[in-house]
């Protein structure tokens, strides 16, 4: 027979006031299996400890009942307590008679019965309580950064600063991300360049460092503290160890046809390329889908006017495997396609471009070495146009249903290089709302209007007509005056809405880390963990988990390697005991658990199975990884059979519970 | 459906002959005209005394789990509306698709004999179908009915004669019998009525329940090796009803967890002794899974995840089941 | 031999409901007859050649109580439940149940006795019917029955005007005479009636497909050979396992005990129906004797047809009611079973 | 308060997921937000861990009410748990009305560990609607009657 001891708490008055704890200890003594029943002022006090613990050695008690405050106060506590004398933790239940009793009722004989049913239960559920032992798993001390941005470069600079091994896999050729497409930078307008290079100069110098560019993730596998990923470099035909950079090949490179990623289409380039003067490496990569080499096996220019020869057609991709302890994914963004806004000229004329555009023609890097020109003409504007929220908070199946969140800032700011260089364009910014919170945004946004004399008006751009010789009208309509607005702009700014970079999906699958109906990486608390994913291991850095700019953008990079910090620091990690765990001799390995796994926890093997009958089987059955697995239980209910339960919530357990208490 | 029969038997010879597969699924004859009964075959000699006619509703899918764990790889003949019961079984990881050779098989709609006995045939003879009428032969003569009055009701909810599976097919597809009307006309008069008429009706049908268990054990999405009824430690195991109220259990429980994974066969109607009104149970869940998450047919494929284990983010809220009423 | 014309047999009913519990074949809402409590509302069809169940559970319900106990604090109390004893008269019981209840009788009332099945079949009077219109699934002349004489307190029959009413023994006499003057004596020529009626059944009978079925009364004999034969995986590899043909059965009689905890210390003890096909039938601390569907399967036949007649006098377990024929969801039955065993050559 | 006034006091189960709805059951003790004394709490780490079993169960044993709490769709501590609990649970709740056994003694309600006060006006509101019922006879299993 189990022995049972029960402690009744008073918590001074808090239970003792609305409770007769001594009539709950005399009810629970009449039970068979408790061997032991008493109350005391404060259980958790070392004197309360102190009975359990002697209770313990008098009685031979095997399981605790205390009868307290909640269970988020004290749980901790009573099992360190049990610990102390040999019993194991999780042979420990409380009965929560504070806050679910004495202090929601005042009936001292209502809130004593409920008191005794409440202990009655927690008896009823110790009784199937099992010894539980939290695992150990080792964590490698390496991190994985997916995305080269600002965002993925300030996580892996903080991690390696903290003396821990980084990698970066950046698909691109190089590093920067966005930033680097960038002129300036709200609100204090200093120049993106300049606050970004230095950084990839630091990330690719850090001893602690490792670059992957022109490289992605293939595969991933394990767990947090011990991910195995698998990266594929692809060839980029030039050997970087030899090359020197100078770019002769991409100058003499006789194919011209492809338009410039990074100018985002309004140049083209080379098919051998490095993206940017200040690309890192500034190492190039042939585009084989536009090298002439490839195509024809003609050409082949590159390799003979390169000094170091360091061309290498026959290069192929490389797959790399490495350990990691934690991933952190900083995948970024991109614009919003806006081939379903043709009724805003895009597509249409090449003078309605997108933000992103107007940024590289306003760069002094970019294609028009600063000067901004129409696409079309190539002559400077009279007057320009920005639509605001194109494809943000906008229902329509072509839109995206959030706030992309930058656009009202960089609105102004593009408002504000207009108007800064070439005083006499006139520039008038069409908005639903203006939201500019953050520190010093609202002061700048009034600048552009106070101190740059921009047009903000309020309304929606109903169409933007491009009629025979390409002039631009825009039709819209002014909400504070009620009047329709009629404009002749030679440019128009769309400001488009912010997206998810489309791998991001796949990533998601890869690392069991979910996403949202938007592809946006969804957090593993919205407000209490924002930094990490529901995968344990997995964290969150910048766009890829929702809008934000380049403030908010490098302090969660900071704050998610912090995360990471805490994580690498760690020499071992206890796994939670309370897991599902599969029997096997019931288990089918339908594989419907599986599906509601949020951490791919459950995977599948053939064993040996010894079936209730007796007879022995070769069977599919459910193996649930107890390093993954956080105990929420959805596969439990999924499982038709109840083959899979949970360890300290057991279906057993929580029907001795429903037993008890009706 | 003669014709089907001798292609059949040839098919079902030639592929044990050359050692295509090692059992046949198919029926044989049983002791009268009309009771013709599921049988393996596992020898090209045997295979003359495969019969098919109007009378074989047994749909022979679940007999793959035999197969299957034995790692003997079957020909199974399969009416279109067996198809969707194949994978299922697929999609719950209880057969291997390498171990099965699917045959897709014609149908016309079976014959319920006791709709036949009940219109008034005494001294049955011999049953015949002739498009849509039913040629009687009786020791007192021949007497013609209206073939669709004479369906089983499985056949009335005929889902077409589409194969959802089927690594061949034998002859040519028939016309099945067309279904008219809302399929769902049964449950919505059922959820129209005031919950005491409800309960009234359902403790009338489900009284009759004597536990056999034959709805369980037919059923294609009923394939745990270890039910939940039949468990010694679970909270649900029981061999009968001790009290009205395990009724209710059995059937809820038995529907839920079939819930997404019916094909809505009707072999479970078809086969309860007790005559209770299974389908009504598990066509009120297929109907609430199409108007809460969203169309889904069961056994149409062997991939799409069951809307149980799937999610939207704005899925109706749980109140929407009795919305109208409580006026959530 | 008494009569009582077709319209005056709600009176009879009434009359026998006065002497206790009346149960006879109703038709219940979906058109299916069964053994129900008379009411003035039921639908009585005795016309009907087999109700769907058996009347075994009048003897032997699926579930029946034993016995309660309750521990308050720690102390445990004990209480055994008693079969009532009211009087129960069961009408319109064929020649192929009323059979089933001897064949109960060889289980339940040898030592050690049942009492619950002892006490009710005591307080029970059968009233049988014989058949006019057997089905192509009957067969009970294969053991020996006589369709038209019912093995019962009181044999009745229906004819197209009247039902004839013959007591058979002491307990059906003295019933007889508690109806006094609603049964009126029936005459030579009457008698006569009731006579053809069961030439022509007889003459229905050999007409059935099953006619000339009967089972080899060497299988007992050949036991082993029987148990080893090769026919069971045959025969089995298609049973569903479910428990139809057992619980439909009117004479399998397998039962498990359980426990319901009540809670608050309260446990009931209950009997019910156990089935042979059931997974955990039999199963005992070792482990199961029965582990796959194929014992399971031979389990069943193996005790209708041989091992009970060895403990039986030559007595079958089977009363060719031809329930099983109709309801197996998968079409096995015994006929199937037992000509299987006649044209194989074990036996 | 009703359920006060009332001689009848129904008995209810309530199921709490362990993030938020148990939390905001203590927000209501913190806060001395009075509910029925017979609404009795079962913690569970997730909502999605509730089997329908469990509610039957309750039912069986005699419950008149059962109610599911958990945190905020979108808000669940193992991110996806609430949103298999809400379709699991909207077919449960569509079957036990169907059947008209209880298809107005079991509700899922979503309380977040801040809504301490809420938890308590839910609980006295389900109370209320329960006492009104009167008691569960249809799907109680009558061995167990107290």
């Amino acid at each position: 027979m189990q022995k049972i001891g029960v402690f009744v708490c008073w918590c001074g008055s808090n239970i003792a006031g609305t409770v007769d704890v001594a009539a709950v200890a005399e009810a629970v003594r009449q039970i068979p299996d408790v061997a032991f029943a008493t109350d005391y002022k404060y259980m958790c006090s070392e004197q309360g400890q102190a009975i359990i613990r002697q209770a313990v050695k008098d009685y031979q008690l095997d399981r605790i009942v205390v009868c307290s405050c909640s269970p988020r106060m004290h749980e901790a506590t009573f099992r360190k307590c049990a610990e102390s004398v040999g019993i194991n933790p999780y042979m420990v239940e409380i009965a929560n008679i504070r806050e679910q009793c004495s202090w929601v009722l005042k009936d001292k004989a209502e809130a004593t019965a409920k008191a005794i049913k409440l202990a009655k239960a927690a008896i009823a559920k110790v009784r199937f309580n099992t010894p539980l032992h939290a695992g150990k798993s080792n964590v490698v001390k390496r991190a994985l950064v997916i995305g080269g941005g600002i965002a993925g470069i300030q996580t892996a600079l903080d991690i390696a600063e903290a003396g821990y091994k980084v990698d970066i896999v950046e698909k691109e050729p190089t590093i920067g991300g966005r930033m680097a497409q960038l002129d300036k930078t709200f609100p204090t307008l200093d120049c993106s360049a300049c606050i970004l290079t230095p950084k990839m100069v630091d990330a690719a110098q850090h001893e602690n460092i490792t670059l992957y560019t022109y490289s992605e993730v293939e595969k991933v596998s394990g767990f947090v503290g011990n991910f195995d990923v698998t990266i594929r470099k692809k060839a980029r035909s030039v050997k970087a160890d030899m090359c020197s950079g100078c770019g002769l090949c991409t100058e003499k490179c006789p194919s011209r046809k492809t338009p410039s990623e990074f100018d985002m289409g309004l140049k083209n380039r080379g098919a051998i390329y490095i993206p940017f003067a200040q690309a890192i490496p500034k190492v190039p990569v042939i585009d084989r889908d536009a090298c002439l080499k490839f195509k024809t096996g003609k050409c082949g220019i590159c390799s003979m006017v390169c000094p170091c020869e360091a061309i290498d057609y026959t290069q192929q991709d490389e797959l790399v495997t490495e350990k990691y302890g934690a991933i952190v994914l900083a995948t970024g963004f991109e614009l919003l396609p806006l081939d379903k806004f043709a009724d805003l000229g895009w597509g249409v004329s090449k003078d309605v471009i997108s933000s992103l555009q107007l940024e590289r023609l306003t760069n002094a890097a970019g294609p028009t070495e600063g000067h901004l020109v129409c696409p079309s003409s190539g002559k400077e504007p009279k007057s320009v146009v920005i639509v605001s929220c194109v494809g943000s908070r906008d229902t329509t199946e072509r839109g995206k249903t959030y706030c992309s969140k930058i656009c009202c800032m960089y609105n102004a700011k593009h408002a504000m290089y207009i108007r800064e260089k070439y005083p006499n364009v006139d520039v008038t910014v069409f908005y639903i709302d203006v939201r500019t919170p953050g520190k010093g945004f609202d002061e700048f946004q009034r600048r552009a209007v106070e101190e740059y004399g921009v047009h903000y008006v309020r309304g929606q751009v109903g169409k933007v007509v491009v009629d025979g010789d390409g002039k631009l009208t825009v039709f819209a309509s002014d909400l504070n005056s009620g009047r329709h607005l009629m404009l002749f702009p030679d440019l128009v700014v769309l400001a488009a809405a912010v997206k998810p970079a489309p791998d991001a999906r796949k990533l998601a699958t890869m690392l069991t880390a979910s996403i949202d109906n938007d592809d946006f990486y969804v957090e593993a608390h919205p407000k209490l963990r924002p930094v990490e994913s529901p995968t344990a291991g997995v964290f969150l850095s910048g766009m890829c988990q929702g809008p934000k700019d380049i403030p908010e953008t490098v302090s969660q990079a900071g704050a998610a390697a912090a995360k990471v910090i805490g994580l690498l620091a760690k020499e071992h990690l206890a796994t939670n005991p309370c897991t599902a765990m599969c029997q096997e001799n019931i288990c089918s390995g339908c594989k419907t658990c599986a599906h509601v796994c949020p951490y791919g926890a459950i995977t599948y093997a053939g064993k040996q199975i010894i079936t209730l009958a007796g007879t022995r089987e070769q069977r599919t059955v459910a193996v649930v990884n107890e390093a993954l697995c956080q105990g929420c239980g959805a596969c439990t209910v999924a499982c038709p059979s109840t083959a899979m339960d949970l360890k300290g919530f057991t279906n057993k357990q929580i029907l001795a519970e429903v037993d008890a208490l009706c | 459906m003669r014709k089907i029969e001798k292609l059949m038997r040839e098919k079902a010879a030639e592929l044990l002959a050359d050692g295509a597969v090692d059992r046949v699924l198919a029926w044989r004859r049983g002791e009268f005209f009309y009771d013709n009964a599921p049988a393996f075959f596992a020898d090209a000699k045997e295979c003359e005394q495969i019969v098919y006619d109007e009378f074989c509703p047994a749909n022979l899918c679940k007999y793959l789990l035999q197969t299957s764990s034995k790692g003997l790889k079957a020909a199974v003949f399969l009416k279109p509306c067996d198809t969707y019961g194949v994978n299922q079984l697929l999609k719950d990881n209880r057969i291997k698709r390498e171990l099965v050779h699917a045959v897709g098989t014609p149908c016309s709609g079976m014959l319920d004999i006791k709709k036949i006995k009940t219109a008034g045939a005494k001294g049955i003879i011999k049953v015949e179908a002739a498009g849509d009428e039913v040629i009687v032969t009786t020791a007192l003569g021949e007497i013609k009915l209206p073939k669709a009055e004479l369906l089983l009701d499985k056949c009335r909810m005929c889902k077409g004669n589409e194969y959802k599976i089927a690594d061949e097919e034998l002859g040519e597809k028939l016309p099945t019998p067309v279904f008219v009307g809302d399929k769902f006309a049964a449950v919505k008069a059922i959820e129209a009525m005031p919950p005491e008429e409800k309960f009234a009706f359902w403790q009338q049908e489900l009284s009759k329940c004597i536990r056999c268990n034959a709805c369980r054990d037919i059923c294609p999405a009923c394939t745990c090796e270890q039910c939940i009824f039949d468990h010694p430690e679970s909270p649900v195991a029981g061999k009968a009803y001790a009290d009205p109220v395990e009724e209710q259990f059995f059937h809820i429980i038995r529907a839920y967890h079939v819930a997404g994974r019916c094909v809505g066969c009707g072999e479970c109607a078809r086969v309860c002794p007790q005559g209770v009104k299974l389908g009504l149970l598990n066509m009120k869940f297929m109907k609430d899974i199409n108007t809460f998450f969203g169309p889904y047919q069961a056994g149409a494929d062997a991939v799409t995840p069951a809307p149980q284990v799937d999610y939207k983010q704005n899925d109706y809220e749980v109140s929407i089941a009795v919305a109208g009423k409580r006026g959530k | 031999m008494y009569k009582i014309s077709k319209e005056n047999l709600p009176k009879l009913y009434t009359a026998l409901a006065q002497q206790g519990r009346l149960l006879l074949p109703c038709q219940n809402k979906d058109g299916k007859t069964d053994f129900a409590d008379y009411t003035v509302t039921a639908k009585v069809n005795l016309a009907a050649t087999l109700t769907a169940r058996s009347a075994k559970d009048v003897f032997f319900p699926q579930v029946e109580n034993l016995l309660k106990f309750s521990a308050q604090g720690k102390k445990l109390s004990l209480e055994q439940i008693l079969p009532s004893s009211e009087t129960v008269i069961v009408m319109g019981v064929r020649a192929c149940d009323a059979r089933s209840f001897k064949i109960l009788d060889r289980v339940f009332l040898k030592e050690p006795v049942d009492s619950y099945y002892q006490a009710r079949r005591e307080n029970t009077l059968l009233i049988g019917l014989g058949c006019t219109a057997p089905e192509e699934t009957c067969f009970c002349h294969a053991f020996g029955i006589d369709a038209d004489k019912p093995e019962t307190d009181v044999q009745t029959w229906l004819t197209e005007d009247s039902l004839y009413w013959l007591p058979v023994t002491k307990k059906g006499e003295a019933l007889s005479e508690k109806l006094g003057a609603l049964l009126e004596l029936a005459d030579e020529t009457e008698q006569k009636k009731v006579e053809e009626q069961a030439a022509v059944t007889k003459k229905i009978l050999n007409l059935l497909p099953l006619h000339d079925f009967k089972i080899n009364d060497k299988l007992p004999a050949n036991e082993l050979k029987v148990f080893n034969s090769k026919v069971w995986e045959k025969l089995s590899s298609s049973c569903l396992s479910c428990c139809t043909c057992t619980y439909i059965c009117p004479t399998c009689h397998c039962y498990d005990i359980r426990d319901y905890q009540a809670g608050e210390g309260k446990t009931e003890r209950f009997r019910c129906w156990d089935s042979c096909m059931a997974g955990d039938f039999t199963k005992m601390a070792h482990g199961n004797p029965r582990k796959t569907r194929l014992e399971r399967f031979r389990q069943r036949y193996m005790h209708k047809l041989v091992y009970f007649p060895e403990n039986n006098d030559g007595v079958y377990a089977c009363v060719g009611c031809g329930r099983c024929l109709q309801k197996c969801p998968v079409n096995l039955n015994i006929v199937k079973v037992a000509k299987a065993l006649e044209v194989s050559e074990d036996v | 308060m009703l359920e006060q006034n009332n001689t009848y006091q129904p008995k209810i189960v309530a199921f709490c997921c362990n993030w938020c709805s148990y939390a905001g059951a203590d927000g209501a003790g913190t806060a001395r937000k009075h509910y029925p004394a017979n609404i009795k709490i079962i913690k569970v780490p997730c909502s999605c861990r509730v089997n329908p079993l469990f509610i039957l169960r309750a039912f069986a044993r005699g419950a008149d009410g059962v109610i599911l709490c958990g945190c905020h769709p979108g808000d669940c501590h193992y991110t996806t748990g609430n949103y298999f609990t809400r379709r699991r649970m909207t077919l449960l709740l569509s079957m036990l009305d169907y059947l008209g056994v209880a298809g107005d003694r079991f509700r899922v309600e979503w309380v977040s560990a801040a809504e301490g006060a809420r938890f308590a006006e839910v609980m006295n509101n389900f109370a209320a609607h329960i006492a009104a019922l009167g008691k569960n006879v249809k799907l109680r299993d009558l061995r167990c009657a107290k």
